[in-house]
């Protein structure tokens, strides 16, 4: 037990592998489909079976299930590493890296047996059903219902922002199962196949252009065996997953093109005959931006590593989301700035700086506050959980 | 010292507000704007010309309704909080402004009537793919004299409105070096001009930022606006009254934006309260009050000083510096506030939030006005 | 009625006399004393009547006490003249500003005829008895009792942070007439001789060096017609004067000096022969300060109007509060900066730049944000009385 | 990776926390050695040496007990904790360090062992009044050679400690000019040499910063440490420790601060509520948090860094551009839920204010070193 700041020699020679197959193999068609989160198309779907196929999945997870049974260092380098080349939701990355931990966790045997291989194998995609109009920073707050009915629940109600769930086989789904208590006690979760006759989904565009969906369910009958864990566990599952889901979602190494990106524009950019670069406020906002990454890795590093050493986590995943959701709001305006009136320019226009892809994160950045709990949640769980604050 | 509109101003005011609420009906017409190779109405147009606004500031005599520089700055506050799209600022204040500056009798009665009717819409070419920092003054584009006429050569970028407009302002060298406000001319180029090549740039807010070629543009010398090689003070000047311009359009923009959050906040229940109850989102509304506050009067006062022509170099950089800023923050106070609802791209956040961001970079950032304050201060 | 940023001809004329009298009679010594509210010595004090003595106080006061009934911008003038000479507290600021216009509100004919006259006249001076260890923010919070006793009010209890009452003549003092109803409805105000028997002020030192002091009452007797107002009213007349307060408190042009302090140093001090007023960062870091403060005399002037057009302010003086006080301690972080290791020598230190007055500014700078109200409080007031947003 | 202290890190931590807590007993006792001339006493020094803490990182044949640079730093975060006074830092970071970095045998044997004791009290004279923007290159005083000896010649600001020092080590220009890091070599200057003046200067954390003058100071040349101009490399190296190890403090003293803020904020009540409750001062609180993460990890993969001999200029410089701006915001904050009980002057709370203002410019502030981490990115 030391202050130790680098990995393995296995560790890194499993980057490099991962490198090299990466830089052959990830185009900038598929790396953009991730990297707007528009949804991955058939080639996004098949790169991550050819992910799989190069052994390059699962060796963070159980050997049972066809994994390698090492630490979760396995699977932050290899999604570190999609994140420096805009990748970083390639690996289907609900199912990877959000709903197969609690399905490991939680599901019964046969539920792991027939879900957590697809998942390695990167057959399989989730979208993620949570929120409701009702229910946003108030997750709590959800109406969706799910009766039993026999061998079946029967689901009725509404969700929105599922955002994969228009290429996804399965929706993970939080629904109430006892409405007369409190919301914490009476949820539960199932996985449902996002094509069950009664369920509708209609797609909702967001402002930059991503697709994301609401999904209506009209008496979707759901198998009782797909009932995850225990009856009305859901929320307790849901919170118990999150802070190991934040070291999976937020991932520092994304914003490092943008840094290079910007970078590159200083030094080759010229005004009145002088480069950007030496001019003392633009290498100033420059330098913020890489402290501000140096500082994501670091937070991101040690919540990564409360996780895989099973340390409790209190708030640590939540300093990492907030910190990294606003470092990515302050980087855009200010990498904005430094390509003056240009910034504007869309991809696809004339004159269009960096292919556009600093005006796409500006309009992207306005979510990233807001999307898995908002910044204002995410301080009072800093306050209350980390240090002690009383509840109101 | 008197913090009020007149009864005039209440007037056009309130008028702005009920046209405007029924010109632009919904977001959906917003998006078909934003897609719209001309980003407005003939209707739409032909009623704001119809209300007076295209000459609200020209005299009389050339169809307008004498008003002042502030009368315009209100009604530009309402367009803001309307976010109504259209070439009515490059038309007026762009245009209209440096004819009515810079023009001879013959330009101004040619030119302002038609504007002012809304038969002629104007733009001004300035900056240039070089200025890699916005600087108005760093100009290239050449024209030279070749017996009564000149030849124009040079790019011209972010031109706005300039698909639609029936004339360009092209702001060209005709002496000295890149980067003197001395040696500069401008001149009223014909949209249709052989040589005039105009292509429509994709934008954030959607709205019509085009780059125009001039490649050997012929335009006689008698469309010289204002003198040979001294157009570097109507530069200025329009430059100025632009800034202002923007930012009451930035002040409306941020009223509307402000007013749609708090009254989401005082009705989105989450945790059983109103959100409104919590202190991080009364903080945050506050934040915007503040930002507001200061928006209203260093606008106001601006145009005040540009309208009683009081020297206004500092307090117009002052304006712009602050008001972009105080916009873009409005804004995404806004967006957090609204949470995943305003990200869907049929909220009205959005509109302005983008808006916002293109009103940052319109006539030099806060950076660039930061930089005019400090010369100002003999920095 | 129309927008004007203009003043009057006979109010610039008042302003050119102030400022020629200023300039020639208002010595370092004096608004030093002032300017860091060291409290006023003899000098100090002294100065105040000479204002008076030259015809320049009281000129927006009734005509019956002795003023010239014009309206408040000519005491505004006065204050901003003094503030951008470092000298905003001269006029012996409680009285002139504070008490002395609550007096005339609501105070008897009689403490109207006793007192006026000597505020206008520089003749005395009052300490601000509000705050008490568990009444900060929560004003409503104060432990200190009145309790009527024949002709007398009996007086014990603790006050903290009253900066004028070690060299003021009164204690302008709230306390608990009635402990019975919510404070709101129980507390009361009274003029109190500040050296009657049974009190006892002792200094606290603040972190700049100001005195301020804590005041202890033992069975103080104050005769009844020293009672301002109607009992149990004095609650809603210190909420009742606020806005007003705020106005005469929070002067922008107090800031000018130290603009024009770092203008010049910018200008005057070389590195490697080029001077900083060509660095863009520090001519950005310096411009910013002149927008704010151009934007805090536009608030305060917006909240000063309002107040003597008697248009009814919600929020308008707490905004100016909220915002100066906030600038001030961007102001001095920023000019810190490009003092750069030299910002942390102290007056009468071999090389300190400016005389020390940005490190004493500096230290002074942690109470803007905090005394007369926090800045927390002042949003939420913003928020519920500027736009209405509900209480808790 | 690992995020943890070691066994040996974790005792000298404790055995730092219980020794200081007894040491520095009280407010009023800080604030004397605020007005000491000296700035620390006898015991305290004789306490800190009893406990190995001058030679924790020299090798143990000088003395020491021949632990790493990142036990050291695991001493100064408790250091800055306590926020203790006295010429630690600049005796061993400043001095001792440069004298095991670039020391003959012989200056080592001399020196360390003093050092370790806590016998020789040493600092650097490093920055010059020229350097109007912090910059430790800028270098315009002169060691000339005369005969065996140099005479030194000019004028050090911002040393610490120097009025209670034994050893100056002075860095000098020897050839080169002003600005080069070529051509500046350090002495070993005894400070009772004629012509040595040093005259304290006030500062806002009551810290001992001197000015030194060197006045014809004579000294013999064996008294250069490391090589005749080559001390750029070794300023360079020592500054990096400094740098780091004035982040360790930093980082102790926000983590009191941010206890002492927590602790107040649950236990005082205002509004019928322990303050703790609103959600502004806890969100207030969570930014300390979050600031102070960072500060902890950022510091510590810096101090791992230079103790692998892994190249870290750049991981240097932005631990201290974070660390400064870091500790100053987590001590506003602190003011800021404090309110007046904070701002009097025997509140611990000023105790770090003023010292979190002093470290922020201690070794380059944030600007500074921002310039260093764009020249890293190839800027």
């Amino acid at each position: 037990m030391a202050w130790d700041f680098g990995i393995l020699k296995e560790e890194e020679a499993y980057r490099q592998k991962v490198a090299d197959f990466l830089d052959k193999e990830l185009t900038e068609e598929i790396a953009r489909q991730s990297w707007e989160d528009l949804g991955l198309d058939v080639e996004g779907r098949a790169f991550a079976k050819k992910l799989y196929a190069a052994g390059l999945m699962g060796w963070s997870w159980p050997v049972e299930y066809g994994g390698k049974g090492l630490p979760p260092i396995y699977d932050f380098i290899l999604i570190d590493e999609l994140g420096k080349r805009w990748g970083a939701h390639v690996p289907n990355d609900v199912a990877y890296t959000m709903v197969g931990h609690t399905i490991l966790r939680r599901g019964s045997a046969e539920m792991k047996k027939e879900f957590i291989p697809q998942i390695i194998q990167g057959e399989i995609e989730f979208g993620l059903g949570y929120t409701e109009p009702e229910a946003g920073s108030d997750l709590a707050n959800m109406k969706m219902t799910a009766v039993e009915d026999g061998d079946y629940f029967v689901i009725n109600g509404q969700k929105t922002f599922n955002t994969e769930s228009h290429y996804s086989e399965y929706h993970w789904l939080a629904a109430k199962t006892d409405t007369k208590v409190s919301a914490y006690k009476g949820i539960s979760l199932f996985i449902v196949d996002q094509r069950a006759p009664g369920i509708t989904i209609r797609p909702m565009i967001t402002m930059s252009g991503e697709r994301t969906n609401e999904i209506f369910y009209d008496e979707v009958k759901v198998p009782k065996n797909r009932l995850v864990g225990e009856k009305n566990k859901g929320f307790y599952y849901m919170m118990e997953a999150l802070g190991s889901e934040r070291n999976y979602v937020f991932v520092p190494s994304r914003y490092l093109p943008y840094l290079n990106m910007i970078v590159d524009y200083a030094k080759n950019t010229t005004f009145k005959g002088i480069p950007l670069a030496e001019n003392p406020m633009v290498r100033d906002k420059i330098a913020q931006i890489a402290v501000e990454i140096d500082m994501s890795t670091l937070l991101a590093d040690h919540a990564r590593w409360m996780e895989w050493n099973h340390l409790p986590m209190t708030c640590e995943p939540e300093i990492t989301k907030v910190f990294v959701s606003e470092m990515e709001q302050r980087m855009v305006d200010s990498a904005m700035q430094i390509l003056d009136q240009f910034c504007q320019l869309k991809e696809g226009s004339k004159w269009a700086p960096l292919n556009g892809r600093m005006e796409w994160e500006f309009l992207h950045s306005f979510m990233t506050t807001i999307g898995a709990g908002t910044s204002e949640v995410g301080r009072t769980v800093i306050a209350q959980r980390g240090l002690g604050l009383p509840r109101g | 010292m008197d913090f009020t509109y007149t009864e005039e101003q209440k007037m056009i005011k309130d008028a702005a507000r009920g046209f405007l609420e029924k010109a632009c009906p919904n977001v959906e017409w917003y998006l078909d704007m934003d897609k719209d190779e001309k980003g407005f109405t003939p209707e739409l147009w032909k009623g704001m010309a119809e209300l007076g606004w295209m000459g609200i500031m020209f005299p009389e005599k050339y169809g307008g309704i004498g008003g002042s520089f502030l009368d315009l700055v209100v009604l530009l506050e309402e367009m803001g909080y309307a976010a109504v799209p259209g070439p009515f600022f490059s038309t007026v204040l762009l245009g209209g402004l440096a004819v009515l500056e810079a023009g001879t009798d013959a330009q101004k009665n040619d030119l302002l009537p038609k504007i002012a009717e809304g038969k002629c819409l104007l733009t001004l070419a300035l900056t240039e793919a070089a200025s890699t920092v916005y600087d108005p003054f760093f100009i290239e584009t050449t024209a030279k004299a070749a017996g009564d006429n000149y030849i124009i050569n040079g790019v011209k970028l972010f031109v706005p409105d300039a698909n639609v407009s029936d004339v360009i302002i092209a702001a060209v060298r005709t002496s000295g070096t890149t980067g003197d406000k001395d040696g500069i001319s401008l001149f009223l180029v014909d949209s249709k001009t052989p040589g005039v090549k105009t292509t429509l740039l994709k934008t954030t807010a959607g709205d019509k930022l085009c780059e125009v070629i001039f490649d050997a543009v012929t335009v006689s010398k008698d469309k010289i606006l204002g003198s040979l090689n001294g157009a570097g003070a109507v530069i200025t000047r329009v430059l100025q009254y632009a800034a202002v311009g923007k930012c009451a359009e930035m002040l409306g923009g941020s009223q509307k934006v402000m007013e749609i959050t708090v009254a989401y906040a005082k009705e989105r229940v989450q945790f059983g309260k109103a959100i409104g109850v919590y202190q991080a989102v009364q903080h945050h509304c506050a934040n915007q009050k503040m930002a507001i506050e200061g928006s209203t009067y260093i606008t106001y006062k601006a145009a005040w000083m540009l309208c009683n022509g009081l020297p206004a170099t500092r307090i117009v950089a002052s304006a712009k510096a602050w008001g972009s800023e105080a916009y873009k923050k409005v804004a995404a106070i806004g967006h957090q506030i609204f949470g995943g609802t305003g990200y869907i791209v049929e909220h009205p956040m959005p509109i302005y939030s983008r808006r916002a961001k293109a009103a940052e970079y319109a006539y030099g950032n806060a950076n660039y006005h930061r930089q005019l304050v400090a010369t100002e201060l003999g920095l």
